[in-house]
């Protein structure tokens, strides 16, 4: 594939005797959603973690936009354009819905012990942040609990705050998601999908999906890998990897 | 007469509703497999019945007595048991202290009996038993689960993906003890499984959840022979 | 010429101090283990020991040295302090668990305990007359611990019974542990408390017993080591408690048999390292290269924190965390 | 009511536990981080004051008015029989210190207004220096360890820095008994207390400042998920650095203020009860992540501490020696009991968190409908 957005190479990660990745290759080709599919224990959010950098691999490189980015926190890695969210929400449990989202959103000059209590760097950033995460919330339909705490909400919702909260960051170049529509009703995980469309079409924001509810999924993505015991079975066109032998296979077992 | 029967059951966890009306009969003897795709709510079915999910609604019938709101170790009494997927057995712990464990409840007589019986259909456990747990394999320690689960002698036993992770030998040998469990012991067996086809080879009847809703629900043979069952397994029905 | 290597009655107290720490180190991993304290308490619950100890020579053994009262007092100090404990946690500490407090919650709640007993204690000892001594408060009790001729040295019977109550109540408690049905009950509930909860053991049992035997090992050690105290109060836990932490973060705070090493471990350190250290550089170093003389010895609590940031540094999860077949292979191999 | 009648000691002991509560608030309350090392921070503000201050101010003294220095060396040595090199040596001997500093250092100071101001920008900076250098070495183990592991590590970090180092170690701080601290003002105390005002005024307004700003924001997502903050693009690690290196100076600043109220104070004054344990004890009280809360704890607990301490003995007075002994350990007791109950009943203190408002959100999300 030619200058694919980001490259996983031959990355393996153990845990203890366990490989959940097993020399795991992709390429994800820019400006397109590429769907990811495996049936339980296949790898899939353990990928996630080492393209994100919450686990590092025991071997392999993660390669973003030709920049090799393995070493790399997870901050810094943000901070490069990769952005993702959690398929359990991990949502910040003091602070409101509305708040969470905006935080979401990087490069605040007010995040400084002392540019915090200097109002005037930060007022319009901020001013900003704020009208965006509400449209953000509005979309989503959370925004009635703007003023709610995580703790307050229910699973469904929680997964739209996620979900709101990885489409605040202003330049990604890849955005992650983890099951974006697990709890939510049909009508809005469509409109979920289209709006990652639309955000995709309009910025040419890439996105790593991961989702079950294929049946949703499967008419938005451009392309899609599917993977189980630790490695990729099969990538290409949707339709083909849906119904390609050994990823029925590996969904039906041997 | 049905052992165990779950009517209009809606379960999960806090405010995490995921199985809607399920209805589903098990008979004596027999094996109900559960399949369905990732998250469509097969370990939570199991952990409804035994009480450790939310049950929103509906109800478990056992023996003709509703167990509904029955707390866990109250079902453990009168005959029912459960293996969870993972952290099955006391790693830590040798194979003899994990079996005597299990029967912590018991006489110390009917213990020791119990366990002789259960090493002699487990023989492989027989000469390992003053090592930890944490040095069998997966499979082995799958089979001390289940051996630790028949020191209380239970009538009906659900496992949750007892092949997960395994290799396919150590798989097979997990099946053909749970075929063991029906054909010679007489127990009835309610078993999760993500290998669908091994699965639905060995039971008698089949469940096929989707979205934590029943898709199929029949012959297990007929489910197998579904030409659609690809479609339906990933998710894709409607 | 200087002694570098200390005499056998210093090295004799020494071992006696590592083993005391290394009993009360054990005791504190126990709690953690088993319901997540980290108790602040534990050194002021050793102290109940001392004051057993303190109230029996008063009492009944002030006419002389008397080798019975290294029998009864250990025992006595055994109930009490661990009986205390466990009204502790049933008390005060499950109440506040059960109330959804966290760590840091139930940390500062031993923290408070710890005021408490130690106020309640020092106001008793100042209030109560004593028998024969003409006051409790600030004894030092270190006449009453007889000589012992061994070996041709002539050792304190504390020190010698202490190594010894330490390796016969870890040889018990390993053998509770391992043989009985509850011990085996209490392992099983450390490793998945859920998973025993289902094989039918209380678990609230299992927890109440944990702080029972921490704070009965902590009296125990308590009760012996107040000997080398140079007073008997309370307040003598403040110099102890840095140190019993300190044996079970190099331990692991994990596991109960290496918090045991880990407390004799900081133990050996305090005395004989910063011993040997003094020595050597007072004896040789500061005089060779001109410079002042420094009284190294009072600096053994550094050394237990030196321990600690060394072992966090290179071994986050202390010793229990090291893999030992593996580095027992790497050494091998070289 | 005599009780009620609170003295100037009681006074600045509010307002450095003001100031210390306040600083563990933004460490432990916004940012989670559990500072269980307190002490040895509010140490380093008297220590700039004591062990290093007072060396500062007799080197003044004697590149000032060296007649003065020889004339202070002479009376030690015909006193004292002891004799000193210098000024700055005597001044930090234990013996010769108390003499040296009430007799010589004080009058000067008195009498140069110009010097007393630039030593005491100087003492600042250097209690601010200091507390930043113990900040760098805590954040180091702050940045690495889980929550338990950090709260201990640095408990024992505070009560060895403080107990065994400048107790044992005559020379840093004198020992047991401390040094006598540089002296600013003819009253001290009437300084300390107008010193400490500014302080308590300026840390509140900057806390509440900074709690309701992006900052506060920042660290409120670092204490709940570091994980998911990280994955955002925050550097924990630097945001955790950052606050405890402004908290630590703060709580220098509290040993600044009570150091110039008592001049003289052992090093071990500074113990893990009364200023890491008690700042706790009034912050779980008053309120986490609240700073209204922190300030509210210590006053509720200072006030009710000052009755049960006036109080206790005035209803024991009359009473046997007994109970009147009984109402000095009481106090300490209460303070226990008090925060047990606390933890029980109400776990989130008087003032629970609130939200961190960075602006008007009700506006915006009126303006944004319309």
């Amino acid at each position: 594939m030619s200058d694919p957005i980001l490259e996983v190479r031959g990355v393996v990660k153990k845990f203890g005797a366990l490989r959940a990745l097993d020399g795991v290759d992709l390429e994800i080709p820019r400006g397109k959603i590429t769907l990811l599919i495996g049936p339980n224990g296949s790898g899939k959010t353990t990928l996630m973690n080492v393209i994100s950098g919450v686990y590092t691999p025991d071997e392999g490189r993660v390669i973003l936009d030709g920049e090799d980015i393995t070493g790399l926190m997870p901050h810094e890695r943000f901070r490069k354009g990769l952005v993702r969210n959690f398929q359990i929400p991990r949502l910040f449990s003091g602070l409101t819905v509305l708040e969470n989202t905006a935080f979401a959103r990087y490069g605040n000059p007010g995040e400084g012990v002392v540019s915090g209590v200097l109002k005037k760097k930060w007022i319009g950033f901020e001013e900003e942040t704020i009208r965006r995460s509400v449209r953000m919330i509005t979309f989503t339909k959370i925004r009635h609990l703007w003023d709610k705490k995580p703790s307050e909400l229910s699973g469904g919702q929680m997964k739209l705050l996620e979900v709101s909260r990885s489409l605040m960051p202003d330049n990604p170049k890849i955005i992650l998601m983890d099951e974006p529509t697990a709890g939510v009703n049909p009508t809005l995980a469509h409109e979920i999908f289209q709006r990652i469309k639309q955000i995709k079409e309009e910025r040419g924001i890439t996105f790593l999906i991961v989702e079950h509810r294929l049946d949703i999924a499967v008419g938005y993505v451009d392309y899609a890998y599917a993977m189980a015991f630790g490695k990729v079975v099969a990538h290409g066109e949707p339709e083909e990897v849906l119904t390609h032998p050994k990823v029925i296979e590996s969904y039906l077992g041997g | 007469m049905a052992l165990l029967e779950v009517k209009a059951l809606n379960a999960g966890y806090g405010r995490f509703h995921i199985l809607f009306d399920l209805d589903f009969k098990v008979e004596k003897q027999e094996i109900l497999i559960i399949v369905g795709p990732n998250g469509s709510g097969k370990s939570t079915t199991l952990k409804a019945i035994f009480g450790i999910a939310k049950v929103y609604s509906g109800n478990i019938i056992y023996n003709e007595k509703d167990i509904t709101r029955l707390p866990p170790h109250a079902k453990a009494r009168i005959g029912l048991a459960y293996l969870p997927q993972t952290d099955n057995v006391f790693a830590e712990l040798t194979v003899e202290e994990n079996l005597r464990m299990a029967g912590y409840t018991l006489p110390p007589a009917l213990v020791e009996e119990r366990v002789e019986k259960v090493l002699e259909s487990f023989p492989f456990l027989k000469s390992k038993l003053k090592d930890k747990a944490k040095s069998l394999s997966g499979g082995q320690r799958q089979l001390l689960a289940m051996a630790m689960t028949l020191i209380r002698e239970p009538d009906l036993i659900m496992f949750d993906e007892p092949t997960a992770g395994l290799a396919p030998i150590a798989a097979k040998e997990v099946v053909e003890k749970i075929i063991w469990l029906r054909d010679e012991l007489g127990k009835t067996i309610i078993l999760v499984e993500q290998n669908a086809k091994l699965g639905l080879e060995i039971g008698d009847n089949a469940l096929l959840l989707v979205s934590g809703r029943i898709a199929f629900y029949g012959k297990a043979q007929e489910l197998l022979e579904n030409k659609d069952l690809g479609r339906l397994y990933l998710g894709l029905a409607k | 010429m200087v002694e570098i290597i200390p005499s056998g009655v210093f090295l004799m107290s020494a071992i006696a101090y590592a083993a005391a720490l290394g009993l009360l180190s054990m005791g504190l991993s126990l709690t953690y283990v088993t319901t997540r304290v980290a108790n602040f308490a534990h050194a002021t619950i050793g102290m109940l020991g001392a004051i057993v100890m303190l109230f029996l020579i008063d009492r009944v053994y002030y006419e002389g040295a008397s080798y019975q009262l290294f029998i009864v007092g250990p025992l006595l100090s055994f109930v009490v302090a661990g009986v205390f404990a466990m009204i502790m946690y049933l008390l005060v500490m499950k109440p506040l668990q059960d109330k959804g407090n966290d760590v840091i919650g139930l940390m500062i709640a031993t923290f408070a305990i710890d005021i408490i007993l130690l106020n309640i204690l020092s106001f008793l000892l100042n209030a109560m007359t004593g028998k024969h001594l003409p006051k409790l408060y600030g004894v030092n009790i270190g006449p009453w611990d007889p000589t012992i001729q061994c070996c041709g040295l002539e050792l304190k019977a504390s020190n010698f019974v202490l190594p010894i109550a330490a390796v016969l109540l870890t040889l018990i408690f390993h053998l509770f542990l391992t043989k009985t049905k509850f011990g085996v009950a209490m392992r099983a509930t450390i490793e998945n408390p859920n998973l025993a909860a289902v094989m039918g053991v209380n678990t609230n049992l299992v927890y109440t017993v944990s702080w029972f035997v921490s704070g009965a090992l902590a009296g125990v050690a308590g009760s012996l080591i107040a000997f080398s105290l140079k007073d008997t109060s309370p307040n003598s836990s403040a110099l102890i408690i840095v140190s019993v932490f300190a044996g079970s973060i190099v331990g692991g705070l994990t596991s109960i048999y290496w918090g045991l090493v880990g407390g004799f471990i900081v133990g050996l350190a305090e005395k004989l390292l910063t011993s040997i250290i003094n020595a050597l550089y007072n004896g040789y170093f500061a005089p060779a290269l001109g410079l002042p003389e420094i009284a190294i010895i009072n600096y053994e609590k550094v050394m237990s924190l030196g321990l600690v940031i060394i072992v966090l540094l290179f071994a986050p999860q202390g010793l229990a965390g090291v893999d030992w077949s593996k580095l027992k292979q790497k050494i091998l191999r070289r | 009511m005599e009780f009620l009648i609170f003295s100037d000691t009681w006074l600045i002991l509010l307002i450095a536990y003001i100031i210390t509560t306040i600083s563990l608030n933004l460490e432990a309350g916004y940012t989670g981080i559990p500072n269980f090392g307190k002490a040895v921070f509010v140490f380093m503000g008297a220590w700039a004051a004591q062990g290093i201050g007072i060396r500062l101010a007799a080197w003044i003294v004697e590149k000032q008015d060296p007649a003065l220095a020889q004339e202070a060396l002479e009376f030690l040595k015909n006193h004292l029989g002891q004799d000193y090199p210098s000024l700055v040596a005597a001044a930090a001997d234990t013996d010769a210190n108390r003499i040296v500093a009430n007799q010589y250092i004080y009058p000067f100071l008195q009498d140069h207004p110009m010097i007393v101001a630039m030593l005491f920008i100087a003492i600042v900076l250097i209690a601010v220096g200091l507390a930043a250098i113990m900040g760098l070495i805590a954040s180091y183990a702050a940045l690495r360890l889980r929550e338990e592991y950090l709260a201990i590590l640095l408990l024992s970090f505070s009560e060895l820095m403080v107990m065994v180092i400048f107790r044992q170690t005559e020379s840093l701080n004198g020992g047991p008994k401390g040094l006598w601290a540089v002296k600013f003002a003819a009253d001290n105390r009437v300084f300390a207390i107008i010193f400490g005002l500014v302080v308590v005024v300026l840390v509140y307004l900057y806390a509440e400042k900074l709690a309701h700003s992006p900052m506060g924001r920042a660290m409120r997502a670092v204490r709940d998920d570091e994980i998911a903050a990280g994955v955002y693009g925050r550097d924990v690690a630097g945001i955790r650095l950052k606050v405890i290196i402004v908290s630590s100076i703060i709580a220098s600043l509290a040993g600044l203020v009570y150091i110039e109220a008592n001049l003289a104070a052992q090093s071990l004054s500074f113990d893990r009860v009364y200023w890491t344990f008690f700042p706790w004890a009034f912050l779980i009280l008053g309120g986490m992540a609240n700073n209204k809360g922190a300030v509210l704890g210590v006053i509720v607990f200072m006030v009710l501490r000052r009755m049960i301490d006036y109080g206790l003995p005035q209803l024991a007075a009359g009473h046997s020696a007994l109970i009147q002994m009984a109402a000095a350990y009481l106090s300490n007791i209460l303070v226990g009991i008090i925060i047990l109950l606390v933890l029980y009943f109400r776990p989130q203190g008087i003032l629970p968190e609130k939200p961190s408002k960075t602006l008007d959100f009700g506006e915006i999300l009126k303006q944004e409908e319309a």
